[in-house]
């Protein structure tokens, strides 16, 4: 069935796209009046929104961390983001998506500042396509931001694939499921220079040439999409002084 | 202990000022937030909301999908009512499954929608006995400063009014728009002081808890009241909280029309 | 097919009542020997057993309340006490009516005089027909009274329902399911004179007027019904004054 | 802290009295409380049973409905045998899904009639391999003052004497009485300082939870044994509870035949 | 059905073991790294490995008891140890096993030197057959020694059947789905003779007399099984001593 | 507390170790532990195998049936994986569903044998759309000594090798060998101290818990990754890495060529 689909005509994806287009973004940071730090996302048909709280007492109590603040974050999808409604609640693949994006943002917040203390990252996905962790984890990092959370830097993701021998920026849906490979990364940006690699997965099949040309992708991508996240904080900020 | 005595300075300045027949925002006893409504935004669901009272969101989501029906409604779709507190919208709601408060909520705004009977249900039969549409109508908290409720069923009524009935994704034929016929309206206040605030913000339900909601339907019909709260309610405030949550209605169901 | 049933005739209902009568009750207090206070009820072919166990330690002591008891509530429905078996384990509807039957009666418990300690009332029901929910909130309230727990007052409960354009109190089953609407009321009475509303919940479609009127019928049942509940706490008493 | 030191002394008090060959409400080792058994209360139940010994209160009710059976048995009806120790029951039993107690007292209790073949369970074929009857007992626990065990297992088979077989309700023919071909019965002892105590009351248990269950038929087979509590049996102890639960059984059963 | 087989012919068994017989068994003691103590352990088809660990401090907190050690056993068994996959995770009958287990070991563990300890035992089934209750048992009593935990003797646990009316030793499968009863044993043994009860469990339909039988036969078989056990112990000590 | 100095002590001199370019067990960085492994141990699996990396064991076993096909892959068997910590395995692992570690670890073995295609699930369907093998691959953690992921990995492919279809038990045909056609082979390396330490024990982990799993098909082709824990992975460790696990990879798979 997959061979009949054709993703790539003309040196262009089904959307019109170029190998190493992104789709549309839309960043808005500081939109919820509850957290601490806010921020609504849209990446292709990705619609999310991200909230951060903290750093706040730990609950339940004995969770607590004498010596750093523990980190949390929590990926869950509405049951009316995806075609079929999802039951709602965490599966499987949420409790890995939390997981590995935890790690990448704990690799940078300045934890050891609170110790004692929690920072809850909740995002939900609103309307979910391709590459919803990587929106996830952007928005997740303007939230942090808008909170004020101290970090070393940024973070900044987003996935490459492989589609018919050619690898894409940011798939959308329909390379998603029929792609060779999906590469979904984050990365460890300060000073608007990309450091290293925070979120790394993998799943398809790719050579090792490939693999690597892959991380020149992602990172040219990932500088777009940094200085977005940028000019959605940068506007926050600004509105708050023209208020005050 | 300091975020605790500033809750407790916060709660006499709230008290005092509705003692002065005042409301911490300025509105009126009677007044409602501003109202926002959109719809359709997300393309993923069959309908769909986001409403905006005062700083209290929430998007409701509507999913449907043909299932068996009711033994004892074999001719008749099916609604499905869920809500999620979820950790997002307030520092209080944890993740899990819903707890009583999310459960509480879903079944009043189910009830506000079942009993005006806002959806004709018997055109949602596709076969007797056999199959017919569930409507999965999925309320998500998205940032809660009070009354979301009263958010979450204007949220709902509004989405449904957006629905498309998916018949082409399942070869039943072609797409409809969901047919409704009322706007069931909930008006919830708070009873405090020997007074009724209509619409009551986060600040006003940290005096007390004590809530009244009041679902009425475009004839100005009762169809639902939920009393919320420990506390004990005089029957001259209900009767005045009758009146008042009809009028609100009225106002409220206008912009409904204009979805 | 609702049409075809017909609720009422000649003024009678299916059973017999007229619209203003209560279908027979039976309260006995104290008859369980654990419980601090306890409570078996019939009404209608609803049977109710209500046990309270407080004011005592709370469990799990992260609960407790350093200013007031804590009061608990817990509405639940044998497997064997409808027509289709159900499920062990509370359900939605279990929840919702937990909640407002608890909220009811801590309205008048006076829990700041027992700081740090909950009291816990437990209400099974054995065998369900309409109106269940009032059913349990008058044996809690008489298992309260039996087990000392200082009130402002009692509750007392019962529901009026819209059928065949007539509102009937205390309905039954088929009153219930095929009437128009369900009104389920509970009172604060003091010194033998209803106070206010304790517990209040409406679906169906009334007018304001008929809502009015529901108030007052559901005034005199709930005046009928507190009357056997005083009569149920008198007797128990006067049972163990004998046995002294 | 005082309460645990009331405990304390209760609990000398118990053993005490044993040790004088006496146990604390002046029943013999040998002598069970007082029963009584009503049938028949939840009309809504296919059969139903609540049996009193002493202060302990179970109720049990049996509700029926075709199913599809077991691969391994395509001609028999099943039985699902359930217990919940509702926290109305005992200050120590909490809300929540069956903990272990809960779970062997069901089992034990299901293991007596499934051995005694009390049921005759080829009569509840309705289409072999497709449809058989299923059987839920369902057992509440009312109040706790010891010995749970034998008042569930007593009021399982009293409220399945008692049970009629729903098959009109059902449309698969006329209602009939259920097949009941045994009576077994279920005795437990109390084994405390090289004692055997019959029927044990709470205050009996709070000095050790050595219990031993034995179930026979009328036939006086052992159908079914649990040893439960963390203890050492002697031997002979075993045998004497033997023959003393197979003369008790003959006694209970008695008050059973009058049901 | 059953009828059709015949469990025993010319006074043998479907193995050709005679009704005194019991299955191969193997034991071998401390075979893992992690745990205090441990025991892998076959009895005919039965496979099952033993962990202990312990005494160590109660995990959560509040379980733990101020005058003694507190004893968990865990009887669990793998998906795959059975003919139709099992779902992960306890049932009921897990739940019963584990519960006159523990006790059955509680009754000679040495509580009252560890107190605010727990003692966790961890038994899973690789591959099950009849009896997996008393092959874990046996492989839990090893693994306590191992362990070092001071115990009043050792466990030892076997059980018998009624089989076409013979009583039969340690049943297998088959004789365990068809016969006439199963009774599993566990004996106390000390200084190297059978002194009590610890586990008594039955089910089917025996006289008094069988029973009294049951239990000799069952004797027997647990003094065979106690020397497999000493043996097992004994050569992981040889061992441990060449190795130093 | 002594507890936790002790692990303090431990962990420095491991560290200390590493940046002297040394383990703590004498390997070097690209050494793996040694492995061993043994299949058909369990014969109610359709296949199992016993792995043990160093002290590191694992079991799995691989059971089968008939189920209903994916819709969109009507003619597809389908691989179900499940990984148990159990608490038998370490100290630190407790009882319960799979947490965020189990879950993980799981998902990362199954992606191997799914994208390197190394069973031909086409060979799996009995009848298009209606009903197709099931493949249930279950973990079973035994001792967990560091790299139980890559065991895991080794585990799941032996068993995979070793299994027998089970068409006769269900009557659908001769029982055949499960077709495997490629080796996946996951390699799991510590990154620490700018260092690449290949299969790391559980002393090492206690360091740092930075991982990065690569798994490689048959031609070297890469077909799953893993960066597991909270760290910050520099670009040339990650190629470095790469290199490695082709190269580790080679070698573990002759041996899983001879099992």
């Amino acid at each position: 069935m997959q061979e009949e689909v054709k993703l790539i005509v003309d040196g262009r994806r089904l959307d019109g796209r170029l190998p190493d287009e992104l789709r549309p973004i839309k960043i808005e940071a500081g939109v919820l009046k509850n957290a601490d730090g806010s921020c609504y996302l849209e990446m292709g048909k990705n619609k999310v929104m991200a909230a951060v709280y903290g750093p706040r007492k730990v609950q339940p109590k004995h969770l607590a961390d004498p010596t750093q603040a523990i980190v949390r974050y929590r990926y869950n999808m509405a049951p009316f983001s995806v075609e079929e409604r999802k039951r709602p609640g965490p599966d499987r693949r949420s409790v890995e998506i939390s997981k590995v994006s935890r790690e990448a943002l704990e690799s940078i917040i300045m934890k050891e500042l609170f110790p004692r203390s929690s920072i809850d990252i909740f995002v939900e996905v609103l309307q979910a396509d391709a590459g919803s962790r990587t929106a996830c984890l952007n928005a997740a990092s303007v939230a942090l931001v808008d909170a004020g959370i101290p970090m070393k830097g940024i973070i900044t993701s987003v996935a490459v694939a492989k589609v018919e021998g050619v690898l894409v920026l940011d798939p959308m849906k329909e390379e998603d499921n029929y792609g060779e490979a999906d590469i979904p990364f984050a990365f460890f940006i300060r000073n608007g220079k990309i450091e290293s690699i925070a979120l790394l997965q993998m799943d398809g099949r790719v050579s090792k040439e490939e693999l690597l040309q892959a991380v020149e992708l992602a990172k040219k991508g990932a500088m777009e999409i940094y200085k977005l996240q940028r000019e959605a904080i940068m506007k926050k900020y600004k509105v708050e002084e023209v208020e005050e | 202990m300091n975020d605790d005595i500033l809750a407790e300075v916060r709660r006499d300045y709230v008290l005092s000022k509705i003692r002065d027949g005042e409301r911490v925002d300025g509105r009126k006893f009677d007044e409602m937030r501003k109202i926002e409504i959109q719809t359709g935004i997300i393309e993923k669901a069959e309908g769909s909301a986001l409403v905006k009272l005062g700083n209290t969101q929430v998007l409701v989501g509507v999913k449907m999908q043909p299932g068996e029906p009711f033994p004892d409604a074999p001719d008749k779709g099916i609604i499905i009512t869920n809500a999620e507190l979820v950790p997002l919208a307030s520092p209080t709601f944890e993740p899990g499954p819903p707890d009583e408060n999310a459960i509480e909520l879903a079944r009043v705004v189910d009830r506000g929608i079942r009993e005006s009977e806002a959806v004709d249900l018997e055109k949602l039969c596709i076969e007797e006995g056999e199959k017919v549409w569930l409507i999965f109508i999925d309320i998500w908290a998205l940032d809660d400063d009070g009354n979301l409720l009263d958010a979450s069923a204007l949220g709902a009524i509004a989405a449904l009014l957006n629905t498309i009935v998916p018949a082409e994704r399942f070869e039943i034929g072609d797409d409809f728009p969901l047919p409704v016929r009322d706007l069931p309206v909930a008006i919830t206040s708070l009873i405090v002081e020997n007074r009724i605030l209509v619409d009551p913000i986060k600040d006003e339900t940290s005096v007390a808890k004590n809530f009244l909601t009041i679902t009425t339907d475009s004839e100005d019909n009762i169809v639902a009241i939920q009393k919320s709260g420990s506390y004990l309610l005089p029957e001259e405030k209900f009767y005045e909280a009758i009146e008042l949550s009809i009028r609100k209605a009225r106002e409220v169901r206008k912009l409904l029309a204009e979805v």
